[in-house]
């Protein structure tokens, strides 16, 4: 099955590159944006089909190498 | 030769370039600020090595949005010759003047070493001081020097020959198709390459054979 | 999870304790506020006069070191050290230990650690042109080893490489003493005119006091007090303060403060570092004699509600503040608008000494702001000279030379670093003459001839055995390295990482190293100029090894006359300068072919380091040497294999006994394997005879096999392979 | 409004990150990873609160910098 994880910096942990975006944007003219935050996101393609089975393998994915948790968080969608 | 060199907030091998074009060209290159919205007339634009908005979102990106960016294109359409290198070649793929992109190393990892060039084209403003075929050594020093083109677009570069310089013998560092290290626009007038010219052109880098970069845009102008 | 406070709150003992504050301390804060501190004094004496800030347990010792010379300008106690090298211009450089912060989060521990030491070096108005780190791992085949070093060395690259400075040195050990405490210790070396130097020392009443840079956020409150603050199981719930880096605002203050500062607009500067607000801005008032009035409205913040506590302890990255001229101060907000950098005046300097301080319009502190300083506690901790250790016993005789030296060249403290290497820029600004790899980084100094040496020097395992000829040897090595390309050694910078000051024994180590390290200094003229101390690197009660990491520094007249380690030419004479080798205590033979690390350190004769690297020096600006290494781990046989690997060339030993181990591995100190042409080797030998220096014809440069007799020969491609080959090997490995 | 852009890279575009991850997460003996590509999210504060409005901006957005249209796709999620 087909799983997407994102991955987002905790709240308050500064954010340079959302940061260099948001000057970018107001540079281009674009008005009304008031941050951006930046993340990742991995589309992992699981051999199982069984959610619970995927979620475990997925966040135990995260623990250990896709999200660094001292200061980022991460949310799995199947 | 005159020459301009664009400095964005993040550029940091700028004086390289400009110690570079001043030594091996003969005068002091004009330096443009990137909010800047002319650059003079000269005979060769140079886009410098660095980490411009610090390589955030995209390497080169943010810089390739920039004011100055407008008369960087108007030059083009004149032809003037423009010179990208590594940061300044990620801008100037971001900014549409040169095909593909430049993803990350293949390895992951930051490198700078040194490597083995081939010289494919020296017909080329930029070239024509090496012999074809010469191998040669250059510094690369880069992240996102990966450079990635779609299969048709990868042809016509080939087929066009506009591979300028290929990273030889097995010494590609970046996983590059091709062992792509630098390339020309169709028109001929813009080559991006990812290794360090300007840090090869004197006995105290322990070589010279970045030069002929710099002669070739010197007999060119 | 946010440390936020009402600011009159009541203070409680945990509430003081939390804040490593002892009973003593606080009775001392009463009596300097002759109240009850609000939450926010309380906080701002808590960074203070931790540990990191106040040195209180180290002052008394580092008073010993020597930190005068005819180079020096400026010696500790500004934001580096300063040096004389000529021409009107000086050199500006300083060590700094980032160690908790990066055990916590390797790549931004690291990166931020790099990004405070240029800020120090650039602070003082110089452009920072060097960059070198020293590292220090747990064992290899500890579970969380590889995760650090990948980590570690991205975010000292991710750093440097992005804010543009070359990192031409530095060191990487490993050893299960720092399985739960790191060590990164980052160096950075800038040029400036003499004239051009900029400081703290604020001077005159009712001037602006300006924010300038990132924005404040909750990065690292009450860090300062984390790196301070002994490890235990709780580590997780230190986690929160992690403080991100943003090189490109870092650059782009670099050039908003040089271009401010050639307007004459700067009176006093300071960067804002450990408890960047707090710190800046006393040491701004207590050195200039001023008090300082602070408006924290006007701080610019990154995040929503934030406490005056919050906004004095954050230590959020790449923040300046400065005393600026009244009269330039559009000028210096047009500068940093042109680079995007936040600049405000949040306050001003006044005639009353008090550190006084307002947020939402109401006072939130209200201190004397020199007692901050100057009544830190100041302790002489109770200290415990460690009991020499006794001879080493006899050993079994050396079986197989060249094993032994491929399972050395192979072993993780001495194997090739080039995969970390690679990952550091070593060649931006043009200048670079010699990249890691040789015995010191050297730049030539930008538009001139000259050029400037750097080494970074300590052997842990000598300092655990002997502190005291630990100290001596990290210098003594750091001064050999430095003549062993040419350079005249001019001054250091140190950075002390021991355990816990609180352990008679452990302060007996950092004694000892001291009086080690002041004593080389002395006799070699090698001044201390600058330097940080890093105690409590200690996990659940076990000490780190004693690291006192020695950046050395030197300079050459002229680039050209450099010598490199490297075999050059065929046929030139291999010569060893020094005696034979006698020395196996607490050698790397003994740890990784025998295994056991026993015995006393090698003793370290510092008027025959003197005689011997003199002479080395003498010969290298006569250009009378090929090639020139320092013998220093490993001994004579692994600086003869890393002068044949570096060049590619083989050589033939002769008259030497490929059954001592001694002779071959032994780490006798103050010798140099040095290479001549053969018609030079007679003059080079005699003025030897003449200076005094034992010299001996040892070899012939040739071949491509390092040949010591009939029965042992290894070719120099085989010393390659194990040698480059371990950490690339080790590192694509995975911990299961 | 709150906004989620994600970017991701075209089919048949090679992605280094992933690639590593896939053989990162094999050697730390995860099982059934067919494949993992890495891309990007954004999280975008508009003033806005009208959805047209602010998928118009944020499309804009996309083509003029959040995305390199030559090798990654977006999608916009308010
Ligand atoms: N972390 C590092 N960064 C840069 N250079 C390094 C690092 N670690 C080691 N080196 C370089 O590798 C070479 C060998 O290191 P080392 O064995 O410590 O040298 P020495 O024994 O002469 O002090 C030196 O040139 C040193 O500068
Ligand atoms: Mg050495």
């Amino acid at each position: 099955m087909k799983a997407r994880v994102t991955v987002t910096l905790k709240n308050g942990v500064l954010d340079p590159q959302g940061n260099a975006i948001e000057g970018s944007l107001e540079a281009l003219s674009f008005q009304g944006v008031r941050s951006v935050r930046q993340g990742k996101v991995f589309d992992v393609e699981l051999d199982t089909d069984n959610a619970d089975e995927a979620r475990e393998a997925l966040t135990a994915m995260c623990e250990r190498l896709l999200a660094n948790t001292v200061i980022e968080d991460f949310e799995i969608s199947l | 030769m005159k020459s301009a060199v664009l400095i964005f907030p993040g550029s940091n091998r700028d004086r390289d370039m400009i110690k570079a074009l001043t030594n091996l060209c003969g005068q002091v290159p004009t330096l443009v600020w990137h909010q800047e919205t002319t650059i003079p007339d000269v005979d060769v634009i140079a886009l410098p090595g660095g980490f411009s908005y610090g390589d955030y979102l995209r390497s080169g990106a943010i810089a390739a949005r920039s004011p100055v960016l407008k008369d960087l294109h108007r030059h083009n359409e004149k032809g003037t010759n423009i010179l990208g290198v590594c940061n300044g070649f990620q801008i100037l793929t971001e900014a549409g003047l040169l095909p593909g992109a430049l993803m990350r190393n293949a390895g992951l990892n930051f490198v700078c070493k040194t490597v083995q060039l081939e010289a494919v084209n020296v017909s080329t403003p930029f070239s024509r001081q090496y012999a074809q075929g010469e191998i040669f050594p250059c510094p690369v020093a880069h992240h996102d020097g990966n450079y990635f083109a779609d299969a048709a677009e990868l042809e016509r570069i080939e087929k066009s020959n506009r591979v300028i310089f290929r990273y030889a013998k097995k010494s590609n560092p970046n996983g590059s198709l091709n062992d792509i290290a630098g390339i020309l626009n169709k028109k001929g007038n813009v080559m991006g390459m990812m290794p360090h010219p300007e840090n090869l052109i004197e006995d105290l880098h322990g070589g010279v054979s970045g030069q002929g970069i710099f002669t070739s845009l010197l007999e060119a102008a | 999870m946010h440390q936020t406070f009402d600011n009159n709150a009541p203070i409680t003992t945990e509430f003081v304790e939390s804040h490593g504050l002892n009973s003593e301390e606080y009775d001392r804060i009463l009596e300097l506020t002759g109240r009850t501190p609000t939450v926010t004094e309380l906080g701002i004496f808590s960074a203070m006069w931790n540990e990191h800030c106040s040195y209180k347990s180290s002052k008394k010792w580092l008073k010993t070191l020597p930190t005068t010379g005819s180079c020096v300008v400026y010696g500790p106690g500004e934001n580096a050290g300063v040096i004389d090298i000529g021409d009107g211009q000086v050199a500006v450089f300083k060590m700094e230990s980032h160690n908790h912060p990066s055990y916590i989060e390797p790549y931004q521990g690291a990166a931020t650690g790099v990004g405070g030491i240029l800020r120090d070096v650039f602070t003082m108005g110089a452009r920072p042109i060097a960059a070198m780190n020293a590292l220090r791992f747990g064992s290899p085949d500890h579970h969380k080893t590889r995760h650090l070093v990948s980590g570690v060395v991205a975010g000292v690259g991710g750093y440097g490489n992005s804010f543009g400075v070359p990192t031409v040195g530095g060191e990487v050990n490993f050893h299960a003493r720092y399985n739960g405490n790191i060590l990164v210790n980052a160096f950075a070396l800038g040029v400036a005119q003499r004239d051009g130097i900029f400081t703290s020392q604020a001077e005159g009443v009712g001037l602006p006091v300006v924010y300038l840079g990132a924005k404040t956020g909750r990065d690292g409150v009450g860090g300062a007090t984390m790196a301070s603050a002994e490890f235990d199981d709780q580590i997780e719930e230190k986690r929160p303060t992690v403080q991100v880096g943003d090189p490109f605002t870092e650059k782009c203050l670099l050039e908003a403060c040089l271009e401010l500062m050639a307007t004459g607009a700067v009176i006093a500067i300071q960067d804002m570092g450990a408890a960047g607000l707090t710190c800046s801005a006393v040491e701004m008032g207590a050195s200039g004699g001023l008090g300082i009035k602070l408006d924290l409205d006007k701080v610019p913040c990154r995040e929503e509600n934030m406490t005056a506590y919050e906004m004095m302890l954050s230590e959020s990255q790449e923040r300046m503040l400065m005393v600026l001229e009244p009269s330039k101060q559009d000028v210096a907000e047009d500068i940093f608008k042109k680079w995007g950098l936040d600049f405000a005046v949040v306050g001003e300097t006044t005639d009353d000494l008090r550190f006084n301080i307002s947020h939402n319009g109401a006072e939130v502190a209200d201190l004397p702001i020199k007692e901050l300083g100057d009544e830190a506690p100041e302790y002489n901790r109770p200290w415990v000279a460690p009991e020499p250790l006794g001879p080493l016993m006899e050993l079994a005789d050396l079986e197989d030379a060249g094993e032994a030296l491929l399972t050395i060249i192979a072993s993780p403290d001495l194997a090739s670093k080039r995969w970390i290497t690679e990952q550091y820029d070593c060649l931006i600004q043009s200048n670079t003459v010699q990249v890691p790899g040789g015995d010191a980084g050297v730049v030539r100094v930008e538009g001139t001839e000259k050029a400037l040496a750097m080494t970074s020097d300590v052997t842990p395992r000598y300092c655990e055995a002997d502190p005291y000829e630990g100290g001596k040897q990290a210098v003594a090595e750091a001064w050999r390295n430095l003549s062993a390309v040419g350079a005249t050694p001019l001054a250091i910078t140190d950075n002390l990482n021991f355990g816990n000051p609180e352990r008679p024994e452990i302060m007996g180590q950092f004694v000892r190293a001291i009086e080690g390290i002041g004593e080389a200094c002395r006799v070699l003229d090698f001044p201390v100029v600058s330097g940080n101390v890093s105690l409590y690197n200690e996990t659940n009660g076990e000490g780190i090894l004693p690291t006192p990491t020695i950046g050395g520094v030197g300079l050459m007249a002229n680039w050209k006359h450099m010598a490199r380690l490297a075999f050059a030419g065929e046929g030139d004479v291999v010569i060893q300068l020094g005696d034979a080798g006698t020395h196996l205590g607490q050698s790397i033979y003994l740890r990784e072919v025998l295994g056991f690390e026993m015995g006393p350190a090698p003793r370290v004769d510092l008027e025959m380091e003197r005689r011997h690297g003199d002479f080395v020096r003498e010969q290298i600006l006569a250009g009378n040497l090929t090639a020139c290494h320092d013998v220093s781990d490993g001994g004579m046989l692994v600086a003869l294999a890393e002068m044949a690997m570096a060049g590619s060339k083989g050589a033939e030993l002769s008259g030497i006994s490929s059954t001592s181990a001694e002779v071959l591995f032994g780490e006798d100190q103050a010798r140099y394997m040095i290479t001549t042409s053969a018609e030079n080797a007679g003059a080079v030998l005699e003025a030897a005879e003449a200076a005094g220096v034992p010299a001996q014809q040892i070899g012939i440069v040739g071949g491509d096999e390092l040949k010591l007799d009939d029965t042992c020969s290894i070719s120099v491609e085989t010393l390659k392979q194990v040698h480059e080959g371990w950490l690339p090997d080790y590192m694509t490995g995975q911990d299961s």
